[in-house]
């Protein structure tokens, strides 16, 4: 599964996106395990109610399931326009 | 429908002039046109990421979803990504309608919706630091007057 | 503030490039456009005839009121009289502010303004007949939003 | 007093503006004189709901006092923008 971070989410965690083996079966799962993996994945996930994120670049929420994803990106509330 | 995601310059009169040419019944045409501000005095310049691939589709999903509120003859969105100066245009939406109220209200719910359902984030670059602009409540309580 | 009243085309994206240049602090342009519409299939012109010197007056009070009620950086309001062709532009308003609410609410203030207390008339011209534009109690209604 | 018509006021009296003297007191008395001259007049003010006056360039309305006033326009409701 392709993970990828954007603005602070991606500065804090130090890489754009990286390839995650994982049985996950929701976005929040998937969330424990990486906030158990190392404590920059641990500071960049500490707070979800300031997170976002996308499931095959579909907006999403943390109680979907993964199965089928391809894609997972996390990133903070948009600001376009 | 046009929808550009970029990070060249555009020139939003050209645009403006461009858009809607021959493209049926219209009476009204509303622009905005969206600018890098300096709100502090020491801004060196704006820094947009977005997600490529997820930007098109959520703005092309925003775009469809105004059609068909609005009866609206064509749309034009343009949003720039990359560094930008100050005073630069950031991006632009154009709306062209027969009546005036669509267009108004597809422009502004356009932006309501760019704002807060586009993958873009704005960093402002000064001399002393680097800080992502944080998303404003107020931007998400917008979409609830649609 | 600009004010033009003209028989004189323009050009939409020149008069959008031109305004708010270097105007002081803008994060946001909004731009309306009015064009000739030929909702028959025959209209062969739009007249425009208005009241010299009055105009002026009632779109400056106009202008006026909105920089009243909201922080604009430079508003522009541009409007044709005499003969016009389908396709045609007939009026521009344009609006800068820092704020985005406050520059789409300005435009659409002075558009409902600038249609029922700017004395302008509009006639169509077609093959078979000349016909005085009504007036909509819907334009008159519009005001009380305000 | 200059007296001035636009649009359909305009065309159904058949001139764009025209000297008067009158004595009338208000825009209401003024059109009572106009309307006793001649039928063209009396057609163009049959229904003053249609109509609208300025004095000095200012909308006003039919009770208005004319004292001090040189410009009188009649015209119908204004369709611009």
């Amino acid at each position: 599964m392709n993970v990828i971070y954007f603005a602070w989410v991606r500065e804090r965690i130090g890489i754009p996106q990286e390839t995650v083996e994982t049985d996950a079966v929701t976005v929040k799962d998937l969330i424990a395990e990486l906030r158990a993996r190392e404590a920059r994945y641990d500071a960049a996930f500490s707070d979800t109610t300031a997170l976002r994120v996308a499931l095959d670049q579909e907006l999403s929420d943390f109680d979907a399931p993964l199965a089928g994803v391809r894609e997972v990106a996390f990133f903070p509330p948009m600001t376009g326009g | 429908m046009t929808v550009r995601v970029q990070s060249d310059h555009f020139d939003a009169g050209a645009e403006l002039n461009c858009f809607a040419q021959g493209c049926g019944d219209i009476g009204a045409v509303v622009s905005f046109t969206g600018v890098v501000r300096d709100t502090q005095g020491n801004l060196r310049e704006m820094l947009i990421e977005h997600y490529p691939g997820m930007t098109e589709k959520a703005i092309k999903t925003i775009v469809d979803e105004a059609k068909k509120r609005w009866d609206l003859a064509d749309v034009l969105v343009i949003h720039r990504y990359g560094p930008l100066a100050v005073g630069a245009p950031i991006m632009m939406v154009a709306t062209a309608a027969a009546h005036r109220a669509a267009a108004f209200a597809a422009a502004d719910f356009l932006m309501d919706y760019l704002k807060s359902r586009a993958p873009f984030w704005k960093k402002e670059v000064t001399e002393q630091a680097e800080t992502w602009v944080a998303a404003k409540d107020a931007d998400e309580d917008a979409l609830k007057r649609w």
